[in-house]
């Protein structure tokens, strides 16, 4: 039988140098990269940033004053229709306020409640998922049933009565919203920290004697977060949604703050008649939710195959 | 079997008792329902004798075991608003709803299979991105926005469909449609990345290596395993659907549960709440339990006990 | 009853739809909101009582005009300052084949003034007792002289029950099968779906002209307005301005409008260190607002501007006051600098109800532009009332307020000294006096003159600035003759089909 | 003796990813008589799959399968889809190296077995039923019929991978292609069910390409070996030139790294460094980075398949060089 | 060539994990799975001990509480003299510092998220044992004694082979220096010709550390080649232990011949008929009565069904749990 003594058996593989500067570089310019081969996800991207851009360039896109208010005016036609002005080029609303800018500012409460909102029921969600999820037993009895009771109640339902009483408002729509949503991030969070703390690796943790706060900052949290985001893009899709049907039962965002679903509902008299009041943030909601959704989709994508690598 | 039934429904009751927490303490914190029952004009001594009359000014957790021990009996008081008790006002409309969220159920899941597993046989083609786009978009769009559209178009304009209102079967189709859009598109999107995950298994392999015929393996071994988490979501849905069509209801004047609910909550009428909320917990409990049943029933590694 | 609701499965693309209401002897309504109730007792608003004066009979009834006509009671006299006579119909019965008897009347009557759970007890509280002269005759007595005792009898709650088909069968029963001596007996109520109703053909007055009245709730405006033009509905209430033209351009649809009790206003407040309590910041108010602009763009001039919230038709009435307003800008902006505003203008938070988001809307940019500086706190309905009713607003708020009793002291309660403590804060002892006065007074003329020179202090001292009395907007179709009421209620007896 | 059965002649499967076009068998070539037992081995990636997949015709997009396979004279790669169906499951059918995952879990055994029969088959249903259970028995499950009635997670692994057999052999083909049979079974088991196999094939006269990564197992079976390495063949030779000859650097490798029963050493030989990335093949010969004889000609040339002795060939261009 | 010491490093008695199986929503109503039932063994200091048994029979559960990485249903683990149920948290954190554990897989037990210099510095970290420039320098160390290169310190586990990944593995459980290394299966998840790699350097580092090992495998082969003595689990007990010369050479278990049996060698010419065992394992749910082997075994007679053989003594050093241990033991010295 062959022996092959003059085989060296102890050296580092040889990965050289130049091998692994290009798995490094593959590693930084991979993200960029799949971006731009999904079409879908780069889509969604430029959708995205769009939007962000309107919302914090708002006053340099726009010389009116989105709430000036001006009876004489009001409902008066997009550019290109017969009695529209280049003054008001997506025409104006009930009011006779100049679609353009309301549309402008607008992105900036439908983003802040879409990402606030997501925020707090990720934060309340995700804490209590990782408690239930980590430490089992009774306290993840309790915590899922408590669960469950919000599941069996109408999220709807739920704002309406909050909403009811405290009445409407950025703040309050942000964690109304925000407290009514956590239960979709617990369940995810805690079947994600159940998969996790049966993973070896975090095993191998408590092997080494790390404490339970360790192992929960360190090995299981950064785990979490790739699907933490995910649910999360979509949730910012909902909220959005979410929020014009809050206007639409009169529990929206209240002037003179602007939101599209505000808009969309008021103007839902007017479809009919004058359509550009509506049609306007109705587009401007779906082409939102539609990047988010997008962008969303690909992020799982490229994250998926590191939630799959287990081995 | 019996006996998973028997421990779920017993899981059913620390679910309701904290419904009934939250309800009760949302439901008391939301004002003072007397201001809403008397006309502007009342005084104040007429607000006394009448919160007296309803019992409202006990300590609340005399009201809550009050109420506690009631709604065990299914007395949830009597409704404000209508002066009946309020548990028959919510089940008589039980079956409004029934028959909307049945009818978009419906609706969706005809129209998000075919879309689903079609979009995954064709991954990153153009009729998959197609159906992403649409479905994304029948996601992106306010039900109400859709409803008020679909009115016009089809009631107002083509005048096929009737407008709004509950009666026969035509008057079913623009609002199960409208709620069903949204339902389909989400479904959709998960029959479509549940379908790949099952394309991508060995048993597909095998299954292509027997010989047969790709419709059959698509339609048979891909299919009932895609199903197993779109039951899943479907009883999420169903569950949401009937609490949570009020919007949907509201355009088409369709005299559901969700109907009462907006008018209960928006006049403080704590005793249709009540009993509204209990009502779609206990359903969405039981529709939780039949949907682990029939997840059961699909997938046979799961067993009874 | 009951019959075909709707066309069923078998429809075909080009087959119109045949809705009922193209049905000749059926009067379909869509209305916005469902009745709360068919207790005439029970039950505090329009909505409600629009429905079921179809049902129950009042002793005697507003004609379209708002003048008392006879109902139930043929006849009625003063007998002293706190007794009223009332000589009953005979040959009246009810919908269950009982007659219609004083013992009806008076429990009826009682019930309402004892029972203190009931919604319209207050308006009735005062009833002493009802005393049965003879089986066609009662007495009613107040514990005090009440010149309104004929207007409250007029309204909801003075709606006549059957005493004995409630007293065998209970409250719930009956509220279940419901049944008055009016024109139209109970078919069915599907809730916040439709209320059915058909023909009493023993009513007293004759034959009624439709064989059915469908009241359909149709809660939002579009899909009434789309409801009506596709032809579901003969008449929609509550058309959205912009919808105006959309209808009247329709085959065979039109518009009707007619003013209703409505008084869209500004209730300031008065309390002390507050900026509304100044007379020239009021003033500058009333000043800045352009109460036609409004009218006619946002109502879509269904509206009538006025510097009074006693309109025509209302005992009291100051006529000299109704399709009056007062705008100009430029003295609005000197009272402010008068007023010591020179530079930043003073702040104001108006509190509305959402369903007059628009018009405050108009409102605070109006204002803003003579320089106040205003915050809007549009309020759900239920937050809205509920502020209302515990008195916390701020310097603002706006409201439309009605006047169910068609009396002008039903719109200054709230100014009376008691009742305006810590909300308007009015306090004007010269109105107190007047008010007080009117409230016993049984003489028409020199109450009517008490309540027109209180009129004229509001209009200066503005303790509220009124924009405009609304109109009720209503989308016809041409197959009936529909006249709104100004008291809103549907009595469809007074609407007939047009001549085919 | 010795009739052809199939011939994979510069056999190129490629796969085009994000990443770019992975060439995961690069030129393969080789033959497998009627009756006779061929393996190949490698290590994992080493393309052993792809070249399966690509006889049997289930290489999905984004694949590419390009060269010629001949199986009794036809040219499978020009097939149309239909007849290459006719031909899978019946004339080739193949195993799977896991048989946790290759059963569909929603259907009976039975069912799954069945379907096989029907498809190919004219047969009944009950008939083919019937057959299916006979086949259970073949390859020794007792109670085949209750077997039939079981889902797969009900059977252990050994079991399903009877299983699998059964279905695989069900329709008697002529080339049975077997990727991994028992990798992912125990010892007692995998032995059990490699004896089945050798049994069986040699009962029907089946072709048989064992494909393992475990060098005993081959000893044990295969009468001729293939040796891959990053998608090409590095060596071909009958069983015993090949553990007794072996003439690639890499065989040799394999060959010392494997601790036995029989010999006790100190130390094993390994092979240092791993097989290469597929997308970054090296210059010249895939294996010199690693390989103890490599030159500065190996950095740069590719080597070709040559023929050692009689029926064993070596890439390598130091062929002459290694001896033992 | 190792020395032994009377004082064994490891003591395990009577070792045993049940993990109760539920069986409706009654507690203590189902019956229970005894993944592990009465082990007992010592392992000597500088000692590897093998441990192999077929899938699922018990192997990683006793290591790993050992470890305690799982609680012991039953039985005391000895280590160093003392018990590690005694010990309170504070302790157990020290001891830890000299038990570690390699796992299986080396993928699922290195942290995704985590860079291979945070992985290995981890250890030292919780226990406080070095800082900033000298952690650094440990880890380079470390990444150096299991023959990885220091530029690889920021890569994430996902761009290593399997294995480098293991090496990294290995390196973790070395960090501190332990005195016993528990490795589960750590080359079954790897390629042939990386195992080698693995099993030199266990080895060297054996030599190195003077580290004690408990390997477990069910590859006969590798683990023949690194242990000293080796112990042969089925269903959840120890059949038979033996010094490795003794077990491959004169077994005196039937279940260890099948074992040996089965395994095939890399050998044509030593192709032969084999005698298999026939049967699946069974359900550690519900095990066979008396001997557990028994409805496998070929010479299993009446007693086998009723009776449970105890481990015993049988030549020096040399245990089986067989009521006829030496019937169909044969010298296989002559056959090879
Ligand atoms: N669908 C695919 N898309 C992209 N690359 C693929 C695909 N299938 C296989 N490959 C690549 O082809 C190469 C060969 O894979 P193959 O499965 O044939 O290896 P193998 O020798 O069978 O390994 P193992 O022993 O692990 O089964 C691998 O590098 C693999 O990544
Ligand atoms: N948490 C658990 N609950 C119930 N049973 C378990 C649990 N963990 C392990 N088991 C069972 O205990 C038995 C022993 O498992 P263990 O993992 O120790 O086997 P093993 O010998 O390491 O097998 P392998 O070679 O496959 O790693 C198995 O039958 C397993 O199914
Ligand atoms: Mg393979
Ligand atoms: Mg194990």
């Amino acid at each position: 039988m062959a022996v092959m003594n003059d085989m060296p058996s102890l050296t580092p593989a040889p990965q050289d140098q130049a091998q692994d500067q290009r798995q490094r570089a593959a590693g930084v310019g991979m993200l960029t990269k799949s971006l731009l081969r999904s079409k879908t996800g780069a889509l969604g991207a430029v959708l995205v940033i769009i939007v962000c851009l309107l919302a914090l360039l708002a006053p340099l896109l726009t010389e009116h004053d989105p709430n000036a208010v001006n009876p004489l005016n009001r409902l008066k036609p997009p550019v290109w229709m017969e009695g529209g002005t280049s003054e008001h080029w997506l025409g104006t609303d009930n009011l006779g306020r100049d679609m353009w800018s309301r549309i402008v500012y607008g992105s900036r409460v439908s983003l802040l409640v879409g990402v606030g909102a997501v925020l707090v029921s990720g934060m309340i969600g995700a804490v209590l998922g990782l408690i239930s999820g980590y430490y089992g037993k009774w306290v993840d009895a309790v915590i899922m049933r408590i669960a469950d009771a919000f599941m069996a109640i109408p999220t709807i339902l739920f704002m309406l009565v909050v909403l009811a009483v405290v009445g409407p408002g950025m703040t309050t729509l942000i964690f109304v919203i925000g407290v009514t949503n956590w239960v979709s991030y617990t369940r995810v969070v805690r079947g994600e920290v159940l998969s996790i703390k049966a993973r070896d690796f975090v095993k191998a943790a408590r092997a080494v004697g790390a404490s339970h706060g360790r192992i929960i900052v360190r090995h299981i949290l950064p785990n979490i977060l790739s699907s933490f985001i995910v649910i999360s893009g979509m949730n910012v899709a909902t909220t959005i949604i979410m929020e014009a049907s809050l206007s639409f039962l009169g529990l929206g965002i209240k002037p003179p703050d602007i939101s599209w679903g505000g808009m969309l509902s008021d103007g839902r008299q007017y479809v009919a008649t004058s359509w550009w009041v509506a049609t306007f943030p109705g587009l401007a909601i779906t082409v939102t939710v539609l990047g988010v959704i997008f962008l969303g989709d690909w992020l799982r994508d490229v994250l998926d195959p590191h939630m799959k690598m287990k081995g | 079997m019996g006996k998973y039934i028997i421990k779920s429904l017993l899981q059913v009751i620390p679910v309701l008792l904290i419904v009934s927490i939250i309800v009760f303490v949302l439901v008391r914190v939301t004002g003072d329902p007397v201001a809403l029952m008397l006309p502007e004009t009342a005084t104040a001594e007429d607000r006394a004798v009448l919160a007296e009359a309803l019992g409202l000014n006990q300590p609340l957790y005399v009201q809550y075991l009050k109420f506690l021990g009631s709604a065990l009996q299914g007395d949830f008081g009597k409704s404000f608003r209508y002066g009946e008790s309020a548990l028959p006002l919510v089940l008589e409309r039980l079956p409004a709803s029934f028959e909307l969220a049945a009818a978009a159920m419906l609706f969706a899941v005809l129209m998000a299979v075919p879309l689903g597993v079609a979009s995954a046989v064709k991954r990153n083609t153009f009729v998959d991105l197609l159906i992403s786009g649409i479905s994304v978009i029948g996601k992106a769009m306010p039900n109400f926005w859709m409803g008020i559209m679909l009115i016009l178009l089809f009631s107002v304009i083509w005048g096929v469909l009737p407008v709004s209102g509950r009666g026969g079967l035509s008057h079913l189709i623009l609002p199960a449609f409208t709620l069903g859009v949204g339902l389909a598109a989400q479904m959709t999107r998960l029959i479509r990345s549940s379908m790949l995950d099952i394309l991508n298994q060995d048993y597909i392999r095998t299954a292509r290596s027997k010989g047969i015929r790709e419709i059959w393996v698509i339609g048979k071994h891909a299919f009932r395993n895609g199903m197993i988490p779109v039951v899943t979501i479907m009883s999420l849905q169903f569950t949401s659907l009937i609490g949570g069509t009020l919007i949907t209801e509201t355009v088409f004047a369709w005299p559901g549960l969700g109907q009462l609910l907006v008018v209960a909550v928006n006049t403080h009428d704590m005793a249709i709440v009540q009993a509204a909320v209990f009502v779609i917990a206990f359903i969405v409990v039981i529709t939780n339990i039949l949907t682990d049943v029939a997840y059961r029933l699909l997938d046979p590694r799961i067993k009874y006990d | 009853g009951g019959g075909n609701t709707g066309a069923g499965a078998n429809t075909s693309a080009d087959e119109k739809i045949e809705y009922e209401a193209t049905k000749s002897q059926t009067l379909t309504f869509g209305v916005g909101t469902d009745i709360e109730s068919f207790d005439p007792h029970n039950n505090n608003n329009t909505a409600s009582e629009a429905v079921i004066v179809n049902v129950f009979d009042y002793l005697l009834k507003n004609d379209s005009e708002q003048n008392k006509v006879p109902g139930l009671a043929t006849s009625w006299e003063q007998v002293n300052e706190t007794t009223w006579q009332f000589k009953l119909r005979e040959g009246v019965t009810f919908h269950n084949g009982d007659p219609f008897t004083a013992e009806d009347v008076k429990f009826t009557i009682e019930r309402v003034a004892k029972d203190g759970a009931l919604k319209q007890n207050s308006y009735f509280k005062n009833i002493v007792e009802v005393n049965i002269v003879d089986e066609h005759t009662v007495d009613i007595v107040t514990s005090e002289p009440d010149p309104l005792l004929l207007n409250r009898l007029s309204k909801m709650g003075a709606g006549i029950l059957p005493s004995k088909y409630i007293q065998d069968k209970g409250v719930e029963a009956f509220l279940k099968e419901p049944v008055g001596t009016g024109p139209y007996k109970f078919s069915k109520w599907i809730k916040d779906d439709r209320v059915e109703l058909v023909k009493n053909e023993n009513y007293y007055e004759g034959q009624p002209k439709w064989d059915q009245v469908v009241f359909r709730v149709i809660p939002e405006a579009s899909t009434r307005v789309s409801e009506l033009l596709a032809g579901g509905i003969d008449v929609a209430s509550g058309i959205p301005s912009t919808d105006i033209d959309r209808i009247q351009n329709a085959d065979s649809k039109k518009i009707v409008k007619a003013p209703t009790q409505r008084v869209l206003q500004l209730i300031l407040r008065h309390t002390e260190g507050i900026v509304t309590s100044d007379p020239k910041v009021r003033e500058a108010i009333d000043l800045a607002i352009d109460k036609q602009g409004i009218v006619d763009s946002i109502a879509g001039g269904a509206g009538v501007v006025t510097r009074t919230s006693v309109t025509p038709g209302n005992f009291g009435a100051d006529p000299s006051l109704y399709k009056q307003s007062l705008y100009d800008q430029e003295r609005a902006k000197e009272l402010l600098k008068e007023a010591g505003y020179a530079d930043a203008g003073p702040e104001l938070t108006i509190s509305v109800s959402s369903q007059y988001k628009e018009q405050s809307e108009v409102v605070a940019a109006m204002l803003e532009q003579v320089g106040f500086k205003v915050n809007l706190d549009v309020l759900e309905p239920s937050a809205f009332s509920e502020r209302y009713s515990s008195k916390s607003f701020k310097e603002i708020f706006m409201i439309g307020i009605g006047n169910s009793l068609f009396d002008a002291s039903n719109n200054y309660n709230r100014y009376l000294f008691e009742e305006a403590k810590d909300e308007t804060d009015y306090d004007n002892p010269e109105v107190e006096q007047l008010l007080q006065s009117a409230l016993v007074n049984m003489d028409p003329a020199s109450r009517e003159l008490e309540y027109q020179q209180v009129q004229q202090i509001f209009a200066e001292d503005r303790p509220a600035v009124y924009l405009y009395q609304m109109e009720g907007v209503f989308g016809v179709d041409q197959r009936v003759n529909f006249q709104p009421r100004s008291d809103e209620l549907f009595y469809a007896e007074e609407i007939t089909p047009a001549a085919q | 003796m010795t009739v052809k059965l199939l011939e994979v002649e510069h056999l190129k499967t490629s796969f085009k990813t994000e990443e770019g076009i992975i060439p995961s068998v690069r030129g393969v070539s080789f033959t497998v008589n009627r009756g006779e037992t061929f393996a190949i081995v490698g290590e994992s990636g080493s393309g052993k799959s792809v070249t399966s997949l690509s006889i049997m015709g289930l290489v999905r997009a984004p694949g590419k399968v390009e060269g010629e396979i001949h199986f009794e004279g036809k040219n499978l790669l020009e097939l149309s889809k239909k007849e290459m169906r006719r031909l899978r499951g019946n004339e080739i059918s193949m195993i799977f190296q896991e048989p946790m995952s290759s059963l569909n879990p929603v259907f009976k055994i039975g069912n799954q077995i069945r379907e096989v029969i029907v498809q190919h088959r004219k047969v009944s249903k009950a008939e083919a039923h019937r057959l299916g259970i006979e086949m259970l028995e073949r390859v020794g499950i007792p109670d085949a019929a209750k077997v039939a009635g079981n889902y797969p997670h009900q059977l252990s692994g050994g079991m399903r991978q009877r299983v699998m057999i059964a279905m695989a052999l069900a329709c008697r083909p002529k080339l049975l292609i077997a990727d991994e049979p028992t990798t992912a079974l125990d010892v007692t088991i995998q032995a059990q069910i490699l004896k089945l196999i050798a049994e069986l094939s040699e009962q029907e006269n089946t072709g048989i390409i064992l494909i393992t990564h475990d060098l005993g197992v081959v000893a044990e079976m295969a009468d001729r070996v293939a040796v891959m390495y990053a998608g090409e063949v590095v060596e071909e030779a009958s069983v015993f030139d090949l553990f007794e000859k072996p003439g690639h650097p890499y065989t040799l490798g394999l060959l010392g790294s494997l601790p036995t029963l029989t010999e006790q050493r100190d130390r094993l030989d390994s092979i240092p460094g791993t097989v290469p990335n597929m997308l970054n093949m090296p210059e010249g010969c895939p294996f010199h980075p690693r390989c103890p004889y490599a030159e500065e000609q190996c950095k740069t040339e590719r080597p070709e398949l040559r023929v050692k002795e009689a029926d064993h060939r070596v890439r390598c261009l130091r062929m002459e060089e290694i001896s033992h | 060539m190792k020395k032994t010491s009377t004082e064994p490093l490891l003591d395990v008695k009577g070792l045993k994990k049940h993990y109760p199986q539920k069986k409706g929503w009654l507690p203590g109503k189902g019956g229970v799975v005894r993944a592990v039932d009465g082990v007992s063994f010592k392992v000597l200091p500088g000692e590897t001990l093998g441990i192999v048994g077929e899938s699922g029979c018990g192997k990683s559960t006793t290591g790993q509480m050992i470890t305690k990485l799982l609680e012991p249903t039953e039985g005391e683990i000895v280590f160093q003299g003392r018990n590690l149920a005694e010990l309170s948290n504070q302790e157990l954190r020290k001891v830890r510092r000299d038990l570690q554990f390699v796992f299986q897989d080396p993928y699922s037990s290195l942290n995704p998220r985590m860079k291979v210099f945070d992985i290995i510095a981890e250890p030292l970290q919780v226990h406080g044992l070095a800082k900033g420039e000298a952690l650094r320098n440990e880890v380079y160390r470390l990444l150096q004694t299991v023959g990885l290169g220091p530029h690889l310190v920021d890569r994430h586990p996902h761009e290593f082979s399997g294995g480098q990944r293991q090496r990294i593995g290995i390196a973790r459980a070395l960090a501190m220096k332990p005195k016993l290394v528990v490795c589960d299966e750590p080359v079954s998840a790897l390629d042939v010709s990386i195992q080698a790699q693995i099993l030199n350097l266990l080895k060297d580092l054996q030599e190195q550390f003077e580290l004690t090992y408990i390997f477990i495998a069910h590859g006969l082969p590798s683990v023949k080649h690194i242990s000293d003595r080796i112990a042969v689990m089925y269903l959840g007990k120890i059949v038979e232990l033996a010094p490795r010369e003794d077990l491959f050479n004169r077994s005196l278990h039937p279940y260890t011949e099948a074992l040996l049996e089965a395994v095939p060698v890399p050998d044509p010419r030593l192709r032969k008929e084999r005698i298999l065992l026939s049967g699946e394992m069974p359900s550690p749910a519900n095990p066979p009565s008396g001997c557990a082997f028994h409805p496998r075994c070929p010479y299993a007679v009446e007693r086998c069904r009723i009776e449970a053989p105890l481990l015993q003594e049988y030549n020096e050093g040399h245990f089986a749990a067989c009521h006829f241990p030496t019937v169909h033991s044969k010298d296989k010295e002559g056959a090879r």
